[in-house]
């Protein structure tokens, strides 16, 4: 199925969860949150559908003041179809389903982006930082973070700068 | 029952095979040696004639080195560095194009560019250099190359600069220039005033 | 020259027959180190430049007469020694430090009591006991006591593991390596080694050395049975699970170093050595000439004897460069499956065998 | 560290060990030798590279990809590029195809010889690993020769590669090809068919087709569980389309479906695949100037790409989004060892400790690429 089909078969079933979004392509898709899990058993149970390979989920930041955002690369092993699916979350407290138990890479994919993000997936049953040590300040990839000047009493030294370096 | 002495049998043969593979290799290790000694033998550098811009010289990524007298701060190559290894100072020539002997400064380059600029400070920290040789394409005057490059026949390749100090792996490739005359040359009016 | 000898030497000069003995005992065991010493020495060369030969190296070239230049690295074993003595020696704060200290004696003393029984040549024995294959069967278990101490009082888990791993393993294979040694035992009447020996000289069939090895297909097969047996209880590769490397990191020698490790590697060696010895007596004619009432002479016999012993040395190397290693249950399952069943049926078909042709 | 049983005890396998490939920390639940869970711990080897991309232009993450996984560089450099101009609609000459798709599959060789070799280690046998460090060892040597890097080469370009390929390079590479196809038998005489190795790894951490694909496993190990699935075939990019080959998949000979077994053969039929796809490209190569389609300023308009490729440890995904900027807004790496590893768990629990070394090193995972 083309992405457009696919897009059509969303819409059919889920109307409300639709969200228009003009930056994005066509092989994009935007939806809300709040029925996200629903979703995503059924985009994955659905014959027609059958995404049963979560390829990758990116974390993304909008912005300084924009939302945060959730991308899921679905592909389907057996139709050979794909799309690319978009949740945005609330800056201050982003959470959505987590579907690890769907995807069991979801998982491992879903600490990572909250390990840089900070973004919460409700229901995911090992939510910790995955990559950054577990007392980890802050969240490195969001656009307004500002790096710890001390870690477990290791000062980050500035010798360069000290020596004329930039 | 017949499986169980089949898998015996198969274990013998399979071992046996491996076995014969590795006497061989042992009996004709003369022939099969792959061992070079190595302070004593080396492996010779790869020689290709074609690089960028098909210009003739070697691709060999070693060490970093600028001809400072060809340079003339564009800062080309601290824009292009990945890791910002590479730091430039420069201090405006009093004259565009004119040597000033007292700090070693020629104020043209081989290929006749003349300088506006004069190079007060270039350094490089080995110690940071990621050999992606990205600094090397950006140069105007190709004076900035990994060792064995446009000037291969002036630099030897080299491989083997460790060092016991890490700051001695900083190479300071600017002419030295005290305090005093970097001030001179800031501020030149004041003399000529007077 | 078995220390019998010289004990009856001192004895006879003089009326303390406790010193004698005690002299004859200390005199009679510098040899045996000796050799102990010079077997790891000269083993760990070998076995060095045999695994680099297998893999297309060629092996340490640098410590050797003149240094850097030298030599072959004819001496690159003799530095690691030095290196060995003069490193630190590291007990972990944790460990059991009574038991971390004892284990590698006892593994020691295991191997170094199997060496006074190995038979060199008719005469050059330091002990010849009449029960001589029992005993070296018996005294090879004394370094699983060892071992177990040592990973026991290291306080670590992967020593802890190569420990009971070993253990498993060499009592395991004590059984098959004990039941294929009663072939000869059977064949020779004896367990006298020397006299185990001597009862292979002359031909069979006309041809062959009168060996137990060529003797009847059952022989045959279990000097190979007990031949592996013994790879197993060295703990060498296939069967090195308890020091695997890739798995243990080197399982219960993992918080030994200097003098310590070195001795287990001593021990190692040696273990290599006496199991090799009794299956060149037991079934390889010991020092007896293959060419029989050829180069029979005493120098000759020490010469055969070793020879005999080195190409198993070598083959021992030639295995661990070449196999994977074996998992824990694999390991038992060859054991219990496949060795001792057909050692059982060895010694059923040699019982045979003798009735009718013997 | 969860409440630990009476008779359970809890070992950690690294991050200091010589099987894990690197630093990786598994924290394992055992009941004697008995694995009853896995908890893998990463993050040691984390330099920060999605960070590094939004700081750097977007020439300058090249270097980076490199060093991510650093045993298949020019793999992680052409799924970057590959990317790269999808987002920017660049067409490169057909030489410079012709030379990435040489480059990738020799380093695909390379990265394989380098799996099978460490596996054998992990297994136990010393001598397979020499023998084809040896031959890989060739294969940096032409790198060498191409760009002047053995290791990180920084080699292939938006738009375009470094350098051309050297004047003799198609009579060396097929010289190579030559010497080397016989190996490949050596190797199976040697590791392949030894009984002990087919006993190690026949039966040993069966990854079903199903849970594979859950688990996003990618690459050798997807193949190796029987799903025919290789994004140069499925979803070809650069040339890959031209050429002719086959994708092996596990077929179970020596135990089941998705054993260890499996998936290193895969990877030794793989080599074998690339060598004919390397003969066909040397015969196919075209002339041309490498330099052609390089970009001025590489500044990709709005807008955000998605893209993988086939990197010898499954597949290598890029995320790319730009803002109209010379810098990169957000580079995510989608790599394969990182959803390998996750299956670990669940592959290997109750097995032996000695088959979990045997699992890992089936995996081929590289820590570069798991932790960025």
């Amino acid at each position: 199925m083309t992405s457009a089909e696919i897009k059509a078969v969303l819409e059919h079933q889920f109307p409300a969860a639709m969200v228009e979004n003009e930056d994005l392509t066509e092989k994009q898709v935007e939806l809300k949150g709040n029925q996200w899990l629903e979703i995503a058993t059924f985009i994955k149970n659905d014959p027609d559908l059958s995404f049963d390979q979560l390829e990758c989920i990116t974390g993304y930041d909008t912005g300084e003041d924009g939302p945060l955002q959730t991308r899921y690369n679905l592909h389907s092993m057996e139709h050979r179809h794909k799309i690319e699916v978009v949740i945005s979350h609330n800056r201050e407290n982003p959470n959505v389903a987590s579907i690890e138990q769907l995807w069991r890479i979801g998982d491992w994919f879903e600490r990572e982006t909250y390990d840089m993000f900070g973004i919460v997936y409700e229901g995911h049953r090992d939510l910790r930082r995955i990559l950054c040590p577990d007392d980890w300040e802050g969240w490195p990839l969001r656009k307004d973070y500002e790096g710890q000047e001390t870690y477990h009493g290791i000062v980050v030294q500035k010798m360069k700068e000290e020596e004329g370096w930039e | 029952m017949s499986k169980y002495f089949a898998n015996i049998y198969d274990t013998v043969n399979t071992l046996w095979t491996g076995m014969r593979i590795t006497w061989r290799h042992m009996m004709n290790i003369k022939r099969d040696n792959v061992t070079l000694q190595y302070p004593e033998e080396r492996w010779p550098r790869p020689e290709r004639n074609i690089g960028f811009n098909h210009d003739n010289y070697n691709v060999i990524r070693s060490r970093l080195h600028v001809d400072i007298d060809e340079c003339i701060g564009c800062l080309k190559c601290t824009r292009a560095c990945p890791v910002d290894c590479i730091k430039i100072d420069t201090i405006k020539a009093p004259v565009r194009g004119e040597d000033i002997p007292n700090v070693g400064h020629t104020g043209e380059t081989s290929s006749g560019t003349k300088k506006a600029l004069l190079v007060s400070r270039f350094t490089i920290d080995m110690s940071e250099c990621c050999y992606c040789n990205l600094c090397t394409y950006p140069c105007p005057e190709k004076c900035i190359f990994m060792v064995g490059g446009p000037n291969g026949s002036k630099h030897p390749i080299d491989y083997e600069f460790s060092e016991f100090d890490r700051n001695n792996l900083i190479y300071q490739f600017a002419k030295l220039i005290t305090p005093g005359q970097k001030e001179a040359l800031q501020n030149p009016t004041p003399e000529v005033e007077a | 020259m078995t220390v019998d000898f010289l004990i009856d030497w001192f004895a006879a000069m003089g009326d303390f027959p406790v010193i004698a003995f005690l002299l004859a005992v200390i005199i009679s065991g510098i040899p045996i180190f000796l050799i102990m010493a010079l077997n790891a020495i000269v083993a760990v060369y070998v076995e060095r430049k045999v695994s680099a030969f297998m893999m297309d190296r060629i092996g340490p070239m640098g410590q050797g007469p003149g240094l850097h230049a030298g030599k072959w690295g004819l001496l690159q074993t003799a530095a690691d020694a030095v290196k060995l003595l003069v490193k630190e020696d590291t007990v972990p704060e944790t460990s059991d430090k009574f038991l971390f200290k004892m284990a590698p004696y006892i593994i020691f003393i295991g191997a170094f009591m199997g060496m006074a029984a190995v038979p060199f040549s008719s005469v050059l024995q330091v002990a010849d006991f009449n029960v001589g294959v029992f005993y070296i069967i018996a005294v090879g278990s004394i370094g699983v006591i060892g071992i177990v101490m040592a990973g026991w009082a290291s306080n670590n888990k992967w020593s802890l593991y190569g420990a009971m791993r070993s253990a498993a393993q060499i009592i395991s294979y004590e059984i098959p390596a004990g039941l294929s040694i009663i072939v000869p035992i059977m064949m020779a009447g004896t367990m006298n080694l020397q006299l185990l020996i001597q009862s292979q000289s002359g031909t069979v069939w006309g041809i062959l050395p009168n060996w137990i090895i060529f003797n009847n297909p059952f022989t045959f097969i279990a000097f190979f049975i007990f031949f592996i047996s013994a790879v197993a209880e060295t703990n060498r590769t296939p069967f090195d699970i308890p020091e695997a490397e890739s798995e243990l990191v080197a399982g219960w020698m993992t918080e030994y170093s200097g003098f310590r490790w070195a001795l287990f590697f001593l021990s190692e060696y040696a273990n290599m050595f006496v199991v090799s010895g009794l299956a060149v007596a037991g079934f390889l004619g010991g020092w007896q000439s293959p060419i029989p009432g050829m180069f029979d002479s005493a120098g000759w016999e020490l010469f055969w004897f070793m020879g005999k012993l080195i190409l198993l040395i070598f083959v021992m190397m030639w295995f661990r460069w070449t196999f994977p290693r074996l998992r824990v249950d694999q390991l038992m399952h060859v054991c219990w499956k496949v060795f001792i069943p057909i050692a059982m049926f060895n010694i059923f078909g040699v019982g045979i065998w003798k009735l009718i042709f013997g | 560290m969860g409440i630990v049983q009476g008779d359970q005890m809890i070992l950690n396998i690294g991050p200091q060990h010589p099987s894990t490939h690197g630093v990786l920390r598994l924290e394992v639940r055992t009941d004697g030798e008995i694995v009853s869970e896995i908890k893998p711990h990463l993050g040691y080897l984390h330099r920060c590279f999605e960070k590094h991309s939004e700081n750097v232009t977007y020439e300058q993450v090249i270097p980076f990809t490199d060093r991510c996984d650093y045993l298949a560089s020019m793999n992680s450099n052409f799924g970057y590029v590959v990317a790269m101009e999808e987002l920017m609609e660049i067409k490169v000459p057909e030489r410079v195809d012709y030379i990435r798709i040489i480059m990738g599959e020799l380093n695909r060789i390379a990265s394989h010889l380098l799996a099978l070799g460490v596996y054998g280690l992990d297994i136990g046998a010393f001598t397979p690993f020499l023998y084809m460090f040896r031959d890989r060892e060739r294969i940096l040597d032409m790198f060498e020769l191409t760009c002047g890097a053995r290791l990180l080469y920084n080699y292939m370009w938006v738009g375009g590669v470094s350098h051309d390929l050297p004047k003799d390079f198609e009579k060396i590479c097929i010289g190579f090809l030559d010497y080397f196809e016989p190996q490949i038998k050596e190797y199976n005489n040697l590791l392949t068919y030894n009984k002990i190795f087919i006993e190690r790894t026949a039966d040993v951490g069966v990854i079903p087709a199903d849970v594979a694909v859950s688990y996003g496993v990618t690459g050798p190990n997807l193949r190796g569980s029987g799903v025919k699935w290789d994004v140069r075939k499925d979803e070809p990019y650069s040339i890959y389309d031209r050429f002719e080959f086959d994708i092996p998949v596990g077929e179970g000979q020596f135990g089941t479906l998705g054993d260890c077994f499996d998936r290193y053969w895969v990877r030794m039929l793989e080599i074998s695949q690339s060598v004919k796809i390397l003969r066909q490209a040397l015969k196919d190569i075209p002339d041309g100037n490498v330099h052609q389609a390089l970009p001025k300023k590489i500044r990709p308009p709005k807008g955000s790409v998605y893209r993988r490729t086939e990197s010898p440890r499954g597949d290598l995904g890029y995320y790319i989004v730009s803002d109209g900027t010379p810098v990169p807004y957000r580079v995510k790496m989608r790599s394969p060892a990182f959803t390998a590893l996750s299956c670990l768990d669940e592959v290997s629990r109750g097995w032996m400790i000695s088959d979990v070394i045997a699992i890992l090193g089936s995996l081929d995972i590289v820590l570069g690429e798991i932790d960025r």
